[in-house]
């Protein structure tokens, strides 16, 4: 059997080295993008890649149920992370609307 | 025996990384928009897999859905400001230089090294390790509610969900500050197909929150998300231009955006005040109280979240341009 | 029947994937929309095997919400990313 | 009915920016009676904590790990009394600085939400909670930011917010990891964790976090626009106030998880030292005057730093103090400078620097008062900033240290150098062309940070007490 070959491979494994490599990405992007929107982009992909490691933490494999407290950590996350992108959205419209009365 | 479904498994991680990659390096802006929502759906889908339903439907309704439109209506309006709005490409909107081929090949170095120094501690650290399972299931009979992720929010840690609420808040408070009487990039007219769509849509919408909400007790489910899928309600009124945010709205407006604070604080000190500490519910009526909180709070957020899709704060315009 | 379901899955995730192609390539808005609308068919058809597969009725509520969301990003598409101004 | 001061602390600024945002028109005396509610609820926690030594409440009835305690000790209690006392002195001086109605209807919401997450910092126990509370600092204070509208303020605000969000994503990180090795996320288990790989990730994540958050050289280029644009109280409330959130986190953080290596303190020190070279070398070639006071916030931000590591990984349990009493000097003095200097902008209708002496009219009081918050800020005695600095030198000289002394000094001397940039031209009378104009008269605005400025020099003669009273409870878990 193929599958037998790798008994270590377990969802938590995978997702949990991806998650990591979401937020590393998504580091590297906001250290480095130039277009704003864009950096707004960048973060959201580190709180992914944050709430991928602590819903990974939660797993204890298929019969067990998971730990719950990761994942009401991982929805105030994401509530907290929409309201942050939503103010900096915000500052970037403004900003825009901003710069073009300046230049005409 | 590892399970067949790894081989899903291992082709849905991977094209998570490969769209994170893809989202932050097409051209495009409105392409990485949508690679971007492609990502949160992907990413939503991995959480179901690691038996995190709840985590999924928050991320697919709060963090793909309502951001994905947020900087839908950004990038238009970036676009409109800066007269691009009819070109075939929506280019950054901040030109910079091409970025030189050592540069990427540095970023890409210093990603590959913060990844594997993360993955290395994530490999040498316990799988399945400690946690609160034990501690919760303990405590789920006294918590008036039956799903454990809800007992978590609502009540064990009440206070980071009271917070959270705040956050919100603070966010739709900051937003309505910053944008002062900003005229919106004007947008097509829907037609009549729309009208039968929205007949069906809007009522389905509406049921679906309040049942969402109310699962909560014992399902995956709870204001958040029940909040989440009411804002697509707001967020259609007000992409098809049903409703029109007025000046005189901005009272009622204020009230809906710290109904759900103020309900879930008040209840906290009402509790304090009855000599117990703050947040702790009395069991016999802690099922009450925490549907009354969720219900408020359900409320606040689908108002906020529609609010902070509209942005500015609905004032007098000096020029009628933005209400085509 | 694992094997099946999960051959189906890995299926579904291939269309997914081909479907970004036609996101990378558009030309047009309307094809990345639509190609993106197969995005939320596909993932509401993964969620209904997953419920089978993992034994939790509960992802058919999620699959239900995706489907209801697929609807709202149409119409924000329809209104955001058009290129001409009303 | 008896209401817990903790409580009181986190609710009385929570219900007064809901009261400030729906009665808009209120806003002030609202906001007014919310601190003055603060105020109160943080001296009763002080009597308490002065009978009792550390107070713990446990939120809901449910005990940490898996519940959430509030804990408030000497240290706590004197950042949330110092963050109440000047919180209520910006307070009184925007009812008179913010003219426009649009300023006010939005200052006070934003500050007491601001007031609610620095307080909840102050007594929180728990990791991901503290997550949460400087995510509502961050939405606050990037609301403050911007309160001017100015293309400036709104560039630096947009740039604060991606510094926000991502300091606070890598310390989210660094929670995870901490969940992943432990299973809690309370102080009391990150004290008794073994040392392991996940943890020196988790600590790393958290403390780049921090540093950004808090503007520690060279994570700081995004603090001098921001504080320098932001209407004068705001930038009270940002440079004196809300920098110090994340600085006592990862004091608190760092002190209960020893760096593992004496290497990792002396680097700190060096980006303190660094902070301070270049920040004061910025803050003399500064044009404008609200911008050299927010580099001279670079500089003390510095200064604070080069305290935590003066006494190295030995002395550790007593270099926090040195750190304590520099950031309560810097929290009182900063504020009236920024207020100070709001004042002479006011009155002159410009804060150019050079032309400060030609001014027509001489906001004299403004005067007096940003040259009395620059002793405290240079560390003359009998100020508490030089209490703070002598703490600092006393210690590492003790631990042969000489480098950071060195340094210190250098520190001095160039704040004396850039301060004296802007006092001299207070001085020079001769060089006055135009004829005085009238001078606006005494204003709330102008007590406010003289009250201020005299505290900050006063308080030095109330080091010993002060010194006493951070150390009850032993705030950091550590044995006396």
């Amino acid at each position: 059997m193929m599958f037998g070959t790798m008994p270590q491979l377990t969802p938590d494994l995978i997702y949990g080295v991806a998650g990591i490599a979401v937020f590393a990405i998504g580091l590297v992007g906001a250290l480095c993008t130039q277009d704003r929107l864009r950096r707004v982009l960048a973060l959201k992909l580190c709180s992914v890649g944050a709430g991928f490691l602590l819903v990974v933490a939660a797993w204890r494999g298929p019969p067990a149920a998971p730990d719950p407290v990761p994942h009401a950590l991982v929805i105030t996350g994401i509530v907290v992370m929409v309201s942050a992108t939503a103010v900096a959205l915000a500052l970037i419209r403004r900003l825009q609307t901003l710069e073009t009365e300046d230049d005409t | 025996m590892t399970d067949p479904v790894i081989i899903f498994d291992l082709l849905l991680a991977a094209a998570v990384v490969a769209l994170a990659v893809a989202s932050l390096s097409v051209r495009d802006l409105f392409v990485a928009i949508v690679l971007f929502i492609t990502f949160g759906l992907l990413s939503a889908l991995s959480w179901v897999r690691l038996a995190a339903p709840d985590v999924a439907l928050a991320e697919a309704a709060i963090g793909t859905g309502v951001t994905g439109a947020l900087l839908l209506k950004t990038l238009r309006h970036l676009r409109y400001v800066s007269g691009t709005l009819d070109r075939a490409e929506a280019l950054s909107v901040t030109p910079a230089a091409p970025v030189p081929a050592p540069v990427i090949w540095a970023n890409a170095a210093f990603c590959g090294l913060v990844t594997l120094g993360l993955a290395v501690a994530f490999l040498g650290a316990p799988r399945s390790g400690p946690g609160f399972d034990a501690l919760v299931a303990e405590a789920m009979p006294a918590s008036g509610v039956d799903h454990p992720v809800t007992a978590v929010l609502l009540n064990f840690r009440a206070y980071d969900t009271l917070m959270e609420v705040v956050v919100l808040l603070a966010a739709v408070i900051a937003v309505w500050q910053i944008e002062r009487g900003l005229s919106d990039a004007p947008a097509p007219v829907l037609g009549a197909v729309w009208e039968g769509f929205a007949r069906l849509t809007l009522p389905a919408i509406v049921v679906v929150g309040t049942y969402l909400l109310w699962k909560g007790a014992e399902a995956p489910g709870g204001a958040f998300q029940g909040g989440a899928v009411l804002a697509a309600v707001g967020l259609l009124l007000l992409l098809s231009r049903l409703y029109v945010p007025q000046p005189s709205h901005r009272g009622v407006a204020r009230w809906a955006f710290v109904l759900g604070t103020g309900a879930f604080a008040g209840v906290a000190l009402l509790v304090a005040g009855g000599g117990r500490v703050a947040f702790e519910y009395p069991p016999e009526h802690a099922k009450t109280l925490i549907l009354l909180i969720e219900g408020l709070v359900t409320i606040s957020i689908a108002v906020t979240l529609a609010a902070l899709f509209h942005g500015r704060e609905p004032v007098a315009l000096r020029s009628d341009r933005g209400r085509a | 029947m694992t094997v099946f379901l999960g051959t189906i899955l890995v299926f579904l995730l291939a269309s997914i994937i081909a479907g970004l192609f036609r996101v990378l390539r558009g030309p047009e808005p309307a094809e990345r929309m639509l190609a993106a609308q197969l995005f939320g068919t596909a993932a509401v058809a993964i969620l209904l095997i997953l419920s089978r597969l993992m034994d939790t009725p509960a992802l058919l509520d999620v699959a239900m919400v995706f489907a209801l969301l697929a609807a709202v990003t149409l119409v924000a598409f329809v209104v955001l990313a058009s290129r001409r101004a009303g | 009915m008896t209401l817990d001061p903790m409580i009181l602390a986190l609710f009385a600024p929570l219900f007064g920016a809901v009261a400030a945002f729906v009665l808009p028109r209120a806003a002030g005396a609202v906001g007014l009676v919310a601190v003055l509610l603060t105020c109160g609820a943080v001296l009763a926690l002080a009597r308490q904590v002065l009978a009792a030594g550390a107070v713990t409440l446990e939120l809901g009835g449910w005990a940490p790990p898996m519940g959430i305690a509030l804990r408030a000790d000497g240290l706590g209690v004197a950042m949330l009394a110092m963050t109440a006392a000047v919180g209520l002195l910006v307070s009184v001086g925007a009812l008179d600085a913010l003219r426009e109605a649009r300023q006010r209807q939005y200052f006070w919401p934003l500050w007491l939400l601001l007031l609610t997450g620095m307080n909840g910092v102050y007594l929180g126990t728990d990791i991901f909670n503290l997550y949460v509370m400087i995510e509502v600092i961050a939405l606050a204070a990037v609301g403050l930011t911007v309160l001017s509208g100015t293309r400036e303020a709104v560039r630096a605000g947009l740039e604060y917010m991606y510094a926000s969000i991502l300091g606070a994503l890598l310390f989210l990180m660094g929670v995870g990891f901490v969940y992943l090795q432990l299973g809690r996320l309370d102080f009391a288990g990150l004290i008794a964790a073994e040392p392991s790989a996940a943890l020196s990730a988790a600590l790393a994540l958290m403390i780049v976090g921090l540093l950004l958050k808090t503007a520690l050289f060279p994570l700081h280029f995004w603090l001098p626009a921001a504080h320098a644009n932001a209407t004068a109280p705001a930038s009270a409330l940002l440079s004196g106030l809300v920098v110090k959130a994340a600085l006592y986190i990862f004091l608190r953080l760092t002190t209960h998880v020893p760096l593992p290596d004496e290497i990792l303190v002396t680097l700190i020190g060096a980006l303190g030292a660094g902070a301070v070279l270049w920040g004061g070398v910025q803050a003399l070639r500064a044009e404008r005057l609200k911008l050299l006071v927010a580099w001279s916030t670079v500089v003390q931000i510095g200064l604070i730093f080069i305290a935590f590591a003066r006494a190295g990984q030995v002395g550790l349990a007593e270099s926090w103090k040195a750190a304590a009493l520099l950031i309560l000097a810097h929290g009182v003095a900063k504020a009236a400078m920024f207020l100070a200097a709001g004042r002479i902008r006011d009155e002159v209708g410009h804060d150019i620097i050079r032309d400060l002496d030609r001014a027509p009219i001489r906001p004299t009081l403004a005067q007096f008062t940003f040259a009395l918050a620059a002793i405290s800020l240079i560390g003359l005695p009998p100020s508490l900033g030089f209490i703070g600095k002598w703490s600092l030198m006393e210690g590492a000289m003790a631990a042969g240290y000489w480098h950071w002394v060195a340094v210190t000094m250098i520190g001095t001397l160039l704040s004396v150098a850039y301060f004296s940039r802007v006092l001299a031209g207070f001085l020079r009378f001769d060089r006055v062309r135009a004829p005085l104009g009238e001078h606006q008269g005494w204003a709330l605005a102008d007590i406010a940070p003289l009250t201020l400025a005299i505290s900050a020099i006063s308080l030095g003669l109330l080091a010993a007490p002060i010194l006493s009273f951070i150390e009850l409870g032993y705030p950091f878990g550590a044995k006396p």
